[in-house]
């Protein structure tokens, strides 16, 4: 308690970074008991959870309290009882310095329409408390590493999806944050561009040392990008911690890509003990095989009966699967 | 239990359809039967008209506005107020304008008079008397009628509904609910001006029957001589501002400028510039009418009045143009940013 | 394995940079809010026409005084035909009209370029509180805002700030620019002597900004929409108008009840700050400056009170 | 052999993609059930349900659509492309809400901006507003009744629509509280009220969590089953793959290719299939077998006609296998002889992978071809 104490006194006094810092390499959020509460309705119900920087997924159904959760950590709603820490700033308290170590992207679009891009990025810049200069500069060179170098002049309304999410995160990158709280970054983008958005979060995260709070839906982000996960739902953590350890590792299972009419090989895998658990109707099966098990006889059986075997993949749980799992576990 | 098509049951209704001597190329493709467009319509309009009791601000201020109005007046008729009886000269000193006729009276019994001139006076006074007794028609139709609600209250109460319907579905992006139904979009201009008009004419007619009645005697003269202006006044707004709202991306700020300046300065300036504001035709229609009772433009040299029916012919023909307009507008209209 | 392939794709040659440097205070993110909000209010061509036609009222007086400072020099003795109505002196007839619309310099003339604004400050308002507050509720630009180091207070101030240049670009700019004027036409004497007349522009021109600018701001946090804000607003400044003069002139009421006309109250207390006589304004039988302050007082401590509890209470952020 | 591949345009690939229309059916010569309570004549069920004829649109100077032709009859087709593509402007146009500037689109015979072609259209457009003030059921409920249903059967149509998107139990609260995957559900239970035979789906799947997502795949699975047309546009290509492998790709306004994934994949003959195979060490530690095994099978690969070429990727020390990286044309034999590799070689395959025939590669590819 005495340290956190002295930490708070540290951020109120603006000085002495080096110890701030020195905890921020411990602990990014630190949320005790926090539980917040609309009218009658619990959207977060006795979160505790420590952070360590580093890339985290924030995942949960559609009103799992993820949005509620990100703009207590950004100070926009108090917490109705609870306590929590982000860099060593409390919560709900000092609103000015806990934000400026801030970056915050959110899920709509929050454009401020008859804008240009780089004046928009601008703002944001001075709004954190830059000066106008160092702030128009700072926006040229964000835009110019987000990718959005031929866009910086056009007006925001004429701004596509892409580039709308990409200057979101511009703009909350212009004052060059320790912790990114990201709100479906990746919502409305076409594939080429979401690619673009989760390398660049990558390499935020990974060689520039950001730590990212990612909340989504699409599962395939935080498996390209985070290293750890927080499971929430219905205002409850579910579950916390690496994507890699949480996952399962299954021996026995492969999925496989099938061209040509699959009904004699299924039949064959079956009597060879092969269990098929899914297919999907276009030649794709999930199948769990029997041990002493080898591959090739995929293969042979393949050959008898004259389809094509296009892919062979071991199957391990992926993120979605975990996700299921653990939401049925809670039913 | 709708879409589950079934084999056997279509084969019984074709069956029974050809009893009831329709063969099946007749039936109209892909319709089925028990769609009606009208019904839709009718529908429609129901819907709009409750959703503009929804927009819950406008309808209070409107109601609010309406009632203070209507409570202010019934204490002045509560305390008299339409006649000059009260009134005192000089000004908010001195006696009352009825003690001076009394006083003139007075003056003229003394005994040194003729009796011709005694006579003389109190016609004159019986005439002071009558006038001020009877003041309080034109002063109502003056200070309430023409200042208070047919500049003031009539445009507001059509502006804020007008540009509400149209304008406030395309704000909110929900116009396009409508325009994906099967409905023709012409039906849904004139199914929304449809359900517009009973809050518009509601207000404005209505809250003028409810000025009058609490105006005493001279409310009811001003309300059986007024009200058909009132209403023809309403339509020409309530079509000039809702199609106002099919066009303009910020219709109300359009409506106002158009309502508190352009009638303003239109609807004073001398000579025939003022004919383009409908705020000339009804006041016209209202001068046409209460003309044998004492109200009068202040100078009909200047004001140029046309006649009634005139006036009135062209606040109905205004309607019917820009609903025409609009209708054809709103058919050919592709609202970019709502779909 | 998919990684090293978009790797190769695409060299890096720019890295991210960080950034270190001093952060401001917190108040020093008014003015850029301002700033914005006025540059998306010059954006609206609708706001250029109605400032133009508020510019109008400006040129007339701007132009009037220049003519008849120019017909004064011009003008012989002789009479001249005025119509069918007869003959006349110029020099009375010019007389005739600066009586009229007041162009002499006074702070008459002044007080009557304000009150004459009325009309397109309240129609400029109404847009102006719809766009500035409606539209970053419509375009949800407030998360955008509040997500940044400044509280409520800094984001309301902001915006107050581009209210109140608005109402200075109408009102005061254009009366300084008529009193330096009447300076080059007539003396230069007159604008040291008659500095008071300056300082009393000032004076009103901050008595506008105050109160309008808090009453516009309360309103357009209440209402938010723009069909209510521009009926409450119309209300305030055309009903008010009307009824009172429907009161006092029509039905010889107390003078007192040309208070409820905020328009009228502030500029009684303009006239004040000129240092006008009271008698002399139109309409006549107006209350004592005083009772419009107070009344104004009141109405924008009302209003603040309201804009303090809204902040403090709810949450603005859906 | 399936014949779905042996089309007359595989293999040539030097043939430019262009706009070609591809109908199908996913059950054969099945004839297309009808809807409920409706009956097509012989000559209108000929029509084809959705034709657009060289359709451009503009916004001012800005081309939106741009010459595309597109013939739609069943089943469900994936409309894909990157942001700005023209997805939308092209739902617009087929639910008649814009006008297209050139060429014609007919549903059913009916001009898509008329009043009678929008009976046979469902249409869940992008945007997120509602009647915020009602609650979802009595949304749908309007909605059904302005298509001119007697009250009766508009409450039990909005009932039933209600029910198949699974909001039957949460209907009652107001929309204004509603998540974003309950306002996806309404606006598709809003489409489904007239039971139409095209549905144009923009973007349904995007703010829904992986739960609803899967219960949406499967309702749009059902529907196309039950004879219904889809149009759906997503940019979640892996769920859209669970649900479709034929697709539209739209580009620049202009459709770039129409087909099934495999059918397009195989005409973009300059970029060869990239294939990954683990091959099992044989004895794991021992140096020079473990490189012989990869090795083997590398020589043994480049021996076929249609790799192109071979690559040894490194592995980690810790993993029994051995990675590599295949290019490879014509995949159809390719695959066939690597079975006959495999077989008479006898390698221990651990996994083999397609890289780049998903969807997302196939888009990829078509998109960067085509910028270039």
């Amino acid at each position: 308690m005495l340290q956190w104490e002295g930490l708070i006194w540290c951020a109120a006094q603006g000085e002495n970074m080096g110890q701030s810092e020195a905890n921020d390499r411990r602990t990014t959020i630190d949320l005790r008991n926090l539980s917040r509460w609309y009218g009658e309705f619990q959207a977060l119900c006795d979160v505790t959870f420590q952070l360590a920087p580093g890339r985290v997924g924030l995942l949960g159904p559609n009103g799992a309290g993820k949005s509620s959760l990100l703009k207590i950590l950004l100070g926009l709603l108090s917490p109705s009882s609870g306590t929590g820490h982000v860099l060593g700033h409390p919560i709900g308290v000092e609103g000015t310095a806990l934000r400026r170590a801030i970056g915050y992207m959110p899920e709509a679009d929050a454009l401020v329409p008859g804008l240009r891009g780089a004046d928009y990025v601008a703002l944001a810049g001075e709004l954190y408390g830059m000066s106008r200069r160092e702030a128009q500069r700072r926006a040229h060179e964000v835009l110019t590493y987000l990718e959005l170098e031929d866009a910086r002049y056009r007006r925001l309304e004429e701004y596509s999806t892409g580039m709308k999410q990409r200057l979101k995160l511009a703009q909350a990158l212009v004052h060059d944050p320790p912790l990114l709280l990201l709100d479906e970054p990746t919502s409305g983008l076409d594939p080429a561009g979401r690619e673009a958005m989760l390398r660049l979060l990558l390499t935020l995260g990974r060689d520039h040392n950001k730590s990212i709070l990612l909340s989504t839906h699409l599962l395939g982000d935080v498996e390209r990008v985070c290293d750890s996960v927080l499971i929430l739902h219905k205002g409850r953590l579910l579950l916390q911690g690496g994507v890699a350890e949480l996952c399962r590792r299954r021996q026995d299972r492969y999925r496989l890509q099938i061209q040509g009419d699959a009904t004699a090989f299924r039949e064959e895998l079956r009597l060879e003990g092969v269990q098929v658990l899914h297919d999907n109707g276009r030649g794709e099966l999930r199948v769990a095989v029997p041990s002493q098990w080898v591959t090739r006889a995929f293969f042979t059986l393949a050959d008898n009966h004259r389809v094509l075997l296009r892919g062979l993949q071991p199957d391990d749980e992926d993120l979605e699967e975990l996700f299921h799992r653990v939401l049925k576990d809670q039913t | 239990m709708v879409p589950d098509y079934n084999e056997n049951e279509g084969e019984r209704e074709t069956v029974s359809l050809k009893t009831a001597n329709r063969s099946l190329a007749v039936v109209s493709p892909l319709l089925p039967d028990s769609t009606s467009g009208l019904r839709a319509w009718f529908y429609l309009v129901w819907l709009s008209w409750r959703r503009q009791a929804r927009s819950q601000q406008m309808v209070w201020i409107a109601v609010g506005l309406l009632l203070f109005s209507v409570s202010l007046v019934a204490i002045f008729t509560a305390r008299g107020a339409w006649s000059m009886r009260y009134w005192r000269w000089p000004y908010r000193q001195g006696p009352t304008y009825m003690q001076w006729a009394d006083e003139v009276q007075m003056l003229a019994s003394l005994p040194d008079a003729s009796a011709e001139g005694q006579g003389v006076q109190a016609a004159l006074a019986a005439s002071v008397r009558g006038i001020i007794l009877y003041s309080g028609f034109p002063i109502f139709s003056h200070w309430i009628v023409f200042l208070l609600f047919l500049s003031f209250l009539v445009p507001l109460f059509n502006l804020s509904f007008a540009t509400e319907a149209l304008g406030g579905e395309r704000e909110s992006n929900s116009l396009i609910w409508l325009l994906s139904r099967p409905l023709p979009r012409p039906a849904i201009y004139l199914a929304k001006f449809a359900a517009l008009l009973p809050w518009t004419i509601g207000l404005t007619l209505g809250g003028f029957v409810l000025l009058c009645l609490v105006g005493g005697q001279s409310g009811l003269l001003a309300l059986r001589l007024y009200w058909p202006s009132v209403l023809a006044a309403t339509l020409a707004f309530s079509s000039l501002f809702y199609f106002m709202g099919a066009t303009f991306r910020r219709p109300a700020v359009a409506a106002i400028v158009y309502a508190f300046f352009l009638e303003v300065i239109f609807g004073n300036m001398p000579g025939y510039l003022k004919r383009i504001s409908i705020g000339f035709y009804a006041r016209c229609m209202m001068f046409d009418a209460a003309g044998d009772f004492g109200v009068q433009p202040e100078r009909p040299e200047i004001f140029l009045p046309v006649d009634g029916a005139t006036a009135l012919a062209v606040l109905l023909g205004l309607t019917v143009l820009l609903l025409g307009i609009g209708t054809v507008a709103f058919s050919r209209a592709q609202y970019h940013e709502v779909v | 394995m998919g990684e090293s392939l978009n790797r190769a794709a695409t060299p890096e040659l720019l890295h991210y940079r960080p950034w270190r440097g001093e952060f401001r205070t917190p108040a020093a993110s008014i003015w850029p809010i301002a700033r914005v909000a006025l540059t998306s209010i010059f954006q609206k061509w609708m706001f250029w026409i109605i400032y133009i036609l508020g510019l109008l009222i400006f040129l007339l007086f701007f132009f009037g005084q220049y003519l008849l400072s120019w017909a004064e020099t011009q003008a012989g003795e002789t009479d001249v035909q005025l119509g069918g109505w007869g003959r006349m002196n110029p020099r009375h007839l010019i007389a005739l009209f600066r009586g009229f619309l007041k162009l002499d310099g006074s702070a008459e003339s002044y007080r009557s370029f304000f009150a004459y604004q009325g009309y397109i400050v309240m129609i400029v308002l109404a847009l102006a509180g719809s766009i500035l507050i409606g539209n970053d509720l419509r375009f949800g630009s407030l998360p955008y805002y509040l997500s940044k180091p400044l509280s409520r207070w800094h984001y309301l101030l902001g915006k107050g700030l581009a209210v109140a240049v608005f109402i200075n670009l109408m009102t005061t700019l254009p009366a300084i620019v008529l009193f330096a004027q009447w300076g080059v036409l007539e003396s230069w004497e007159y604008l040291f002597e008659r500095f008071d007349l300056l300082l009393g522009i000032l004076g009103y021109g901050l008595v506008l900004t105050v109160t309008l600018t808090v009453l516009l701001l309360a309103t357009a946090t209440w209402l938010r929409r723009t069909v209510p804000l521009i009926m409450m607003w119309t209300t305030l400044f055309f009903f008010c108008r009307l009824l009172s003069a429907a009161m006092v002139d029509g039905l010889r009421f107390s003078p007192r009840w040309r208070l409820i006309d905020l328009w009228n109250s502030t500029s009684l207390i303009g006239a004040a700050c000129l240092g006008l006589d009271l008698e002399t304004i139109r309409p006549g039988n107006q209350p004592p400056w005083y009772e419009a302050a107070l009344v104004l007082g009141g109405v924008s401590l009302l209003c603040l009170t309201y804009l303090i509890r809204r902040i403090r209470g709810v949450e603005i952020v859906r | 052999m399936p014949d779905l591949l042996d089309s007359p345009d595989s293999g040539r690939g030097d043939r430019p993609l262009t706009a070609i229309s591809v109908s199908r059916d996913p059950k054969g010569s099945a004839p297309p059930a009808l809807p409920f309570g409706s009956r097509l004549t012989e000559e209108a069920a000929a029509l084809p349900l959705l034709l657009c004829q060289r359709v451009s649109k503009w916004y001012g100077p800005v081309i939106g659509v741009n010459q595309v032709t597109l013939e739609l009859r069943s089943g469900i087709t994936g409309l894909v492309g990157s942001n700005g593509a023209g997805k939308s402007t092209l739902m617009r146009l087929i639910t008649g809400q814009l006008r297209p500037d050139l060429g014609s689109i007919e549903i059913r015979g009916h001009d898509a901006w008329s009043t009678s072609a929008r009976r046979h259209v469902g249409y869940c457009p992008e945007l997120d507003s509602f009647y915020e003030e009602m609650s979802g059921r009595q949304f749908v409920e309007a909605m059904a009744r302005l298509y001119g249903y007697p009250r009766r059967e508009a409450l039990d149509r909005a009932a039933f629509a209600l029910e198949r998107v699974g909001m039957a139990g949460r209907a009652e609260r107001r929309v204004r509280g509603y998540s974003k995957g309950m306002r996806q559900r309404i606006k598709l239970a809003q489409a489904l009220l007239h039971d139409p035979e095209l549905m144009v789906l923009d973007e349904p799947l995007s703010g829904i969590d992986p739960v609803g997502r899967d219960e949406f795949v499967r309702l749009f699975g059902d529907l196309a089953s039950m004879g219904k047309c889809l149009l759906i546009s997503s940019h979640e290509l892996e769920e859209l793959e669970k649900l479709t492998d034929h697709l539209a790709i739209m580009a620049h306004g202009r459709i770039a290719a129409v087909g099934t994934v495999a059918q397009i994949r195989d005409r973009l003959d300059n970029h060869p299939l990239l294939i990954r195979i683990d091959v099992k060490r044989s004895s794991p530690g021992e140096n020079d077998s473990e490189n012989d095994e990869r090795r083997r099978l590398a020589a043994g690969l480049l021996k076929l006609n249609d790799v192109v070429g071979v690559e040894l990727l490194d592995a980690r020390p810790e993993d029994a296998v051995d990675p590599v990286l295949v290019r490879a044309r014509n995949p159809q034999r390719f695959f066939q002889e690597l079975t006959r590799l495999v077989l008479e070689e006898w390698y221990e395959i651990a996994r083999l992978e397609t890289l780049d025939d998903s969807t997302s590669a196939v888009l990829g590819y078509l998109l960067s071809g085509r910028s270039a």
